[in-house]
C-alpha cells in the first residue's frame, strides 16, 4: 500500500496546473462570468494533451489510464474553474466515439432528474442520457431546449428540457448507465476537492494581505480557526475523493459505490463550506461581482445540484452499514 | 408578561391594516431594482402617502413630525407592513433611519429646519459616506480627509458600500479633519451635497448581479462648513449617537420576511415530487423547518423582549446583536435547504417547472451578505462577548 | 404587549433563588452527587412557601398563578440543579391531592416511553401515568421497581419498571393528560434555561481567572466567540419559553403545543451545547467529578431523554407550518 | 496511489491475525478500570507476549530491540489488534510511546540500557509528569521547580494529568531549573523514581467517575543528576523530540474504534422500536449515520495518506492535528446521536431493556474529553493556522 501520488500522477496534475494557469487567468474568468467573448483555448489544448481520454481504453484511442488520474485532473479542473462540460467528457469518451478528435461535445443526463436542465446548452451537441434501464445517446438537435437566465454560475449557462430528454439510442445497459454515472460522479466529487482548495488559499491570502485594527485579519482568531477548518475539510474531502478513485481503479479494496457516494458528500460539502467562508472572510469584497470569491460558492452549488441530492449520497453510505 | 395586544394597540393594526388595503392596489408595480430613479420615485412616492396618512417616522418624535409611536406600535405598523408586502423603506432608508436621527440628537435647529421635514414628506434622500476600502469593521481607521479652506472644508477621499449614493440629494460623510489625533478622535461628521462638483458614484455590482452599492470618490470637493454636525474632531460621537435611536425594532422586518420563507420553503417541500410523494414526505426535511421555525419563532419572542426592556430603561440594549447573529445564520440555513431541496432546479435564478426557483436560489446567494453587511458575525460575536458577558476586549497588536 | 417580568414574578423568582443560595450551595451538591447523606431543606421549603401550588386551583388549595410563575420558578430551580420531583410536583399538583402539604411526592410518567424509566424513585410514593387516552395514578409500591446504578445524572436517581407502568386509577381523561404533559415539558424546558444560564455563567466566571500564555483564557476570540453563542442561545432558549409559557396563560395569543413543542426543541438544545461548551472551556478541569462542569450535562441529559425526543418536537412545529 | 496491501503486508497481517486468534483467548478478564495493581499485571503480561511473539515495539528500531515495522505494517498491527479486541497499550503506553523514544533520541547509553529493554518487556511502567495545574496547554509556563544539591536534583511541585502514577516505576518528569530564564530555556527532562521519598499520589475522578488520572505532589524528592535525560535546561527540546517519532498512526486505534461504534449505533437503531418499525425506518437516522460513515472513511483513508507521506519524507507531518480536529469532534456527534436514540434508556450509565446504553451514555461522556486532552481543539486548530496555512501566531498581551 502506498496511498501517495506517484511521480507520472504528479507530472500529469502539474500539466494540466500548467495549462490552467495559460488559459484560465483571473481577467478572462471575469469576462466569460460577465458573458463577454473570451477565447480560452483550453478545449483544444485538452484534446490536444489526449487529456479526454485519461479513461477511455486503447482501443478507443484514449490513454487507458485510471480513474485516480482523471481525478486528480477534474480537481485541478475545478481549482481553476474550467469552465465547459470536460468532467461528461472525459466520462464520455469511454462510451461514446468523436470526443477524443474533439468532433463532438457531449453532455451527461440522468434521466430521472427533474426538472431536466442542461449545462453549458450552447456548447454541447450530444447527450449521453442515464437512466435505469441503459445508456442513451441523444442528439442536442434532438431536444427542445430553451436557454434560463441567469444561470446560478454565470460559467455554466444552462437550458431547460421542458418535456424531458427524448428516448435516444442505446449505447450501454444498466451497468454501463451505473458505471457512467458513477465517474461522474467521482470526477464532480473531485472537482470540489479543487474548490475547496482554491477557496482556503484565497481566504489565507486575502487575510495576510486585509489589515483592519492594525493588524492581517488573518492573525484574529476566529478567522484562523475558521480557516483551519477550512483546511481539515479539504483534506478529508480530498483523502475521500483519492480513495475513491483508486476504488474505481483497484476494485478488490473497496465497494466502489459506497467510496464514492462517500466522496460525493464528503467533498461537495467542503466546497460549499469553505467557498461561502472564503466569502466571509472577504467581508463586504466577497459579496462583489469583481471579486472571484462567489464563483466559486457558484461552482460548488452546481456541483451539488448536478450529483444527486446529498441525502441519496447518505443512504447509499448508510446501506452498506452493519 | 403579557403577550396580548391592549384593545388601543388593537386599534392601530386595524387602523394601519385598513389603510394598506386600501392604498396598496394603488400603487404602480415594484421597479427594476436597477433602475435607480424609478425607485427614488417609487419609494419617496410611498414616503408622501405615509406622510399623508399620519404614518411617516413611525419612531420618529412628534417634536419633529414623526408619529412618536410606542415600540410595541412600531413592531405592528413593521410586522403589518411586511407582511401586506408594502414597499420597504428603501431609498428612505438612510434618511429616516440615520441620518435623521443624529441631525435630530446634534444638528443646530437650522440645520433641522432644512433636513427632518424633507426627509420624513420624502422630499429628500441621503445616502451614507462612512466605510471605506480599508475601513470596514474598522471604521474608526477612516482616512477619506477633509481639510479647512476659508469657509469649507475641502474634501478627498474614497467611500465604499454606499446605498443610494446614485439618486441621494445628502450624503452623511464622516471624514478625517486630524490625521495626527488617535484614530477615534480626529473624524468629523459633515452633510455633503451629492451634486457638489469632484464627486464621483461608481456602481459595484454584487455577487447577484445588482447595483446595491456604489464606491464614491471625493475630489476636491468643497462643503461648507456650515454644514458640520457637532464639533470638528467629535464625528466619531455624533455617528455613534444613533445606536441609542434603534431599540430593538431593528431586524422586524427581516424576521417577517424570515418566517414568510420558512412557509415558503415548506410550501415547495409539499410541491416537490419525491418518489411516490413529495420532499414533504421525508422526516428529516419536516424536523429541519420544524427546528428552523422553532428558532424563528424563538427570535420573534426574542424581539418581543427587547422591544419591553427597551420601552422600560428608555436605552438600546445588545439585543441587536443577539438577533443578528441568531437570524443571519439562521436565514442562511434556510435557504441552503431551499436550494438543497431545489437540486437541479437551483441551476438558475429563475423559477423553472412551475418552481419558485428563482426567488429561492437569488435568496442563497443574498443570504452570504447577512454575515457580513452591518457587522459582520465576528464582530457581533466580540460585541456580544465583550458588553454582555464583560471578557476582555481584544488588544492591539505588538510587532513583536 | 409588555412582554417582561412584572414586579411579582420577578419577586418569585429572586425569593426561589434566595431559597435555592441557602440550600443547594456547590458543597451540598458535590456530597449529593456523591451519593452522601445530605439534608437539604428544599423540599419542605418548596412546600412552606406554597411553590408546589403554583399552578394548582385555588380550590385545590394552590395559589392558581400562571404557567408564567412555574416557569420563571423551573428556571431558577434548573440553574441550581435543585434535585427531586420537584417539576412533577408543581404539575402533579393541579391533578392530585397531597402534594401541597408534602404528604405525597409525586412523579409524572409517559406510557408509551419505553424502558420505563422512573427518576428520583426513591423518594417518589405516587405516579401520574401520561398516555393517549387519559391520566392515571398509581402507587409505586404497586410497581416492580429496580434501582439502576449509575445514574446519568448522579442528581438523578433511575429505576427500571421491566413490565411497564400499571394502569393504575383514572384521574383525568386524554385532554387532561395533554395538559399535564405539556405543562411538564415547558417546566423542564425552563429548567434547561437555566442550565444554559449558569453554564455560560460558570464558564465566563471560569475563563476570566483561568490564566494561560499570560493572558485569562477569556480574552481568546475562539473562546470569546463559543461563550457569545452560548448567551445567545440562552436569550433565545428563555425567549421561546417564556412564549410557550404566556401562550398557556393566554390561549388567544397562539398556538400552546406549537409553542412548547418549539420551546423544548430551543431550550434542551442550548442546556446541552452550552453545558458542552462550558466543559470545553473550563478544560481538563471540566473533565472531572470535582467542578460541576459535568452536572450541568447530565441534567441536560436528563431532560433530552424526559421530555420525548427533540425529533417528536420538530414534528409538532412543522405540523404547524404552511 | 494504491490502496492494495503488498504480500508481505498481506502475510504480516495473516500472521498476526492467526497469532491473536490464538492468544488472545489466553487471556484472563480485562481488570476492573480503577484497580491499578489488576491493570499493570494484566497490561504487562500483554506486552510480555508481544515482546516474546516478536511483536513488541511495533514503531521501535530494531537497533533498541523493536520491531522495527513500516508504517504500513503499524496501521496493520494498530488496525488488527483493534478489531480483535486485543489489550490496549495500556499501562505500557508512556514507556513504549513517548519515555522510550525521548531516551532512544537523548539519553546516554547507559541510560537506554537500564530502561529500554526493560519497558519493552513490560518490565517497567512509565508516567509522565508534564502537566500543571496552571500550565496546561500552556505547557511550558510550568513551575515545578528542581534545585540542585550536591548530585542530586531535589524538586518540589505539583503535577496534574498523570494516567498510570499509581502503578508507575518512572516518571518522565519536567521541571523548573532555572526561573531566570525565558519559559522554553528554564526547563530540565529528569528521570524520577516514583518510589522517591517524598512523592504523593492523589488520585482526581473524572466525570465518568474514574480515577484515569492523578495529581502528583512532589515535597523536596532527591532525584539524583544521572537520571537527567539532556542538558540542564534544555528540557523543552527534549520533550519535543517524541513528537518527531509520531508518523501518522496515532489515531489508528480510535479510528477503529470510531469505525466500530458508528456499527454499532446503526445496530442500536435497527433494534429500537419505533412506531410500528424501527428508528432505522427514519431517514433522518439513516443520513445522519451515512454522513458519519462517510467521514469516517475519509478520515480513514486521509490516515493513509499521512503515513505515505511520512513514509516518503521520514518526518512527521500535520496530519495528527487534521485528524484530531475532525475525528474527535466526529466522535462527540455519534455519542450524541447514540443518546438522542436511546430516549430514556440513556438515564443511566448501565443496559436497560437489552439495549447496549450503558456503554453508549458513558461514551457520550468519555467523548466531551475527546476535544480536550492531547490539545484542546482550540490549540490544534492554532497549530493548522500557523504551520499549515501560514497564518499569524498569537502575539504576547500588550498591558494597555
Amino acid at each position: 500500500m502506498d496511498f501517495e501520488l506517484t511521480d507520472e500522477q504528479r507530472a500529469l496534475a502539474d500539466g494540466i496546473r500548467a495549462l490552467c494557469n495559460d488559459t484560465l487567468d483571473p481577467a478572462t474568468l471575469v469576462a466569460l462570468a460577465d458573458g463577454k467573448p473570451a477565447a480560452p483555448r483550453l478545449w483544444d489544448d485538452l484534446v490536444a494533451m489526449g487529456v479526454l481520454g485519461l479513461v477511455a481504453s486503447e482501443e478507443r484511442g484514449g490513454l487507458g489510464l485510471g480513474w485516480s488520474e482523471a481525478a486528480l485532473v477534474a480537481e485541478v479542473l475545478g481549482e481553476y474553474l474550467a469552465p465547459g462540460p470536460i468532467l461528461d467528457a472525459i466520462v464520455s469518451a469511454a462510451v461514446l466515439d468523436g470526443v477524443l478528435d474533439g468532433s463532438i461535445r457531449p453532455a451527461l443526463v440522468d434521466r430521472s432528474a427533474a426538472p431536466a436542465v442542461l449545462c453549458h446548452s450552447r456548447v454541447v451537441d450530444q447527450l449521453v442520457v442515464v437512466d435505469q434501464d441503459g445508456l442513451w445517446q441523444v442528439a442536442t438537435s434532438d431536444v427542445s431546449l430553451e436557454e434560463v437566465e441567469p444561470a446560478t454560475d454565470p460559467l455554466t449557462p444552462v437550458a431547460v428540457a421542458a418535456s424531458g430528454w427524448p428516448q435516444g439510442t442505446r449505447i450501454g445497459d444498466a451497468a454501463d448507465a451505473r458505471a457512467v454515472w458513477r465517474g461522474a460522479d467521482l470526477l464532480r466529487a473531485a472537482s470540489a476537492v479543487g474548490i475547496a482548495e482554491a477557496a482556503t488559499k484565497r481566504a489565507v491570502a486575502f487575510s495576510l494581505e486585509r489589515q483592519q485594527f492594525g493588524r492581517p485579519v488573518g492573525s484574529f482568531q476566529a478567522l484562523k480557526h475558521m480557516m483551519a477548518d477550512m483546511a481539515v475539510r479539504t483534506e478529508l474531502a480530498r483523502a475521500s475523493v483519492y480513495a475513491a478513485a483508486v476504488t474505481l481503479d483497484q476494485p478488490e479494496v473497496g465497494s466502489a459505490e459506497r467510496a464514492v457516494a462517500g466522496a460525493r458528500l464528503v467533498a461537495v460539502e467542503a466546497a460549499l463550506r469553505n467557498s461561502e467562508a472564503n466569502i466571509q472572510i472577504h467581508g463586504g469584497m466577497g459579496y462583489t461581482w469583481e471579486v472571484d470569491a462567489h464563483l466559486f460558492l457558484k461552482r460548488a452549488l452546481v456541483l451539488d445540484a448536478t450529483s444527486g441530492s446529498a441525502s441519496d449520497a447518505a443512504e447509499v453510505v448508510a446501506s452498506h452499514l452493519g | 408578561m403579557d403577550l396580548r395586544f391592549s384593545p388601543s394597540e388593537q386599534q392601530f393594526r386595524a387602523d394601519l391594516r385598513r389603510w394598506l388595503d386600501e392604498v396598496l392596489p394603488q400603487l404602480g408595480p415594484q421597479p427594476d431594482p436597477d433602475d435607480w430613479p424609478a425607485r427614488r420615485a417609487f419609494d419617496t412616492d410611498w414616503q408622501r402617502r405615509l406622510y399623508e396618512a399620519g404614518y411617516a417616522g413611525i419612531n420618529w418624535p412628534t417634536e419633529y413630525g414623526g408619529r412618536g409611536a410606542t415600540l410595541t406600535e412600531q413592531l405592528i405598523y413593521l410586522e403589518e407592513t411586511t407582511r401586506a408586502g408594502a414597499p420597504y423603506v428603501g431609498v428612505n432608508f438612510v434618511g429616516l433611519l440615520h441620518a435623521g436621527p443624529t441631525l435630530m440628537a446634534e444638528a443646530t435647529p437650522d440645520q433641522r429646519a432644512a433636513h427632518l421635514p424633507r426627509i420624513l414628506r420624502g422630499d429628500e434622500v441621503w445616502c451614507q459616506g462612512f466605510s471605506e476600502p480599508a475601513a470596514g469593521s474598522d471604521l474608526a481607521s477612516l482616512a477619506c480627509r477633509a481639510r479647512l479652506d476659508g469657509d469649507h472644508y475641502v474634501v478627498s477621499g474614497h467611500k465604499i458600500w454606499t446605498s443610494f449614493a446614485q439618486v441621494a440629494d445628502w450624503c452623511e460623510l464622516l471624514v478625517r479633519t486630524d490625521p495626527d489625533a488617535p484614530k477615534h478622535r480626529g473624524i468629523t461628521w459633515l452633510i455633503c451635497p451629492m451634486d457638489a462638483p469632484g464627486i464621483e458614484i461608481r456602481p459595484l455590482r454584487t455577487i447577484v448581479g445588482s447595483s446595491e452599492f456604489s464606491e464614491v470618490y471625493f475630489d476636491e470637493v468643497r462643503i461648507p462648513v456650515a454644514n458640520r454636525v457637532g464639533a470638528e474632531n467629535d464625528g466619531w460621537r455624533v455617528a455613534m449617537v444613533t445606536f441609542g435611536f434603534e431599540r430593538g425594532t431593528g431586524f422586524v422586518s427581516d424576521l417577517v420576511e424570515t418566517d414568510r420563507m420558512i412557509g415558503e420553503v415548506a410550501d415547495l417541500a409539499r410541491h416537490l415530487p419525491r418518489g411516490d410523494g413529495t420532499a414533504w414526505d421525508d422526516p428529516a426535511v419536516r424536523h429541519e423547518l420544524g427546528r428552523l421555525q422553532a428558532e424563528m419563532d424563538a427570535l420573534w419572542a426574542m424581539t418581543k423582549r427587547n422591544l419591553a426592556q427597551s420601552e422600560r430603561s428608555g436605552a438600546p440594549g445588545l439585543g441587536g446583536s443577539l438577533v443578528k447573529v441568531a437570524y443571519s445564520e439562521l436565514f442562511q440555513r434556510l435557504c441552503d435547504l431551499g436550494t438543497r431541496l431545489l437540486g437541479p432546479a437551483s441551476l438558475a435564478r429563475a423559477d423553472l417547472a412551475g418552481l419558485p426557483s428563482g426567488a429561492v436560489t437569488e435568496e442563497r446567494l443574498r443570504s452570504l451578505s447577512f454575515t457580513i453587511a452591518a457587522g459582520t458575525s465576528q464582530i457581533q460575536r466580540n460585541i456580544v462577548a465583550e458588553r454582555l458577558l464583560g471578557l476582555p476586549k481584544e488588544r492591539p497588536w505588538t510587532s513583536s
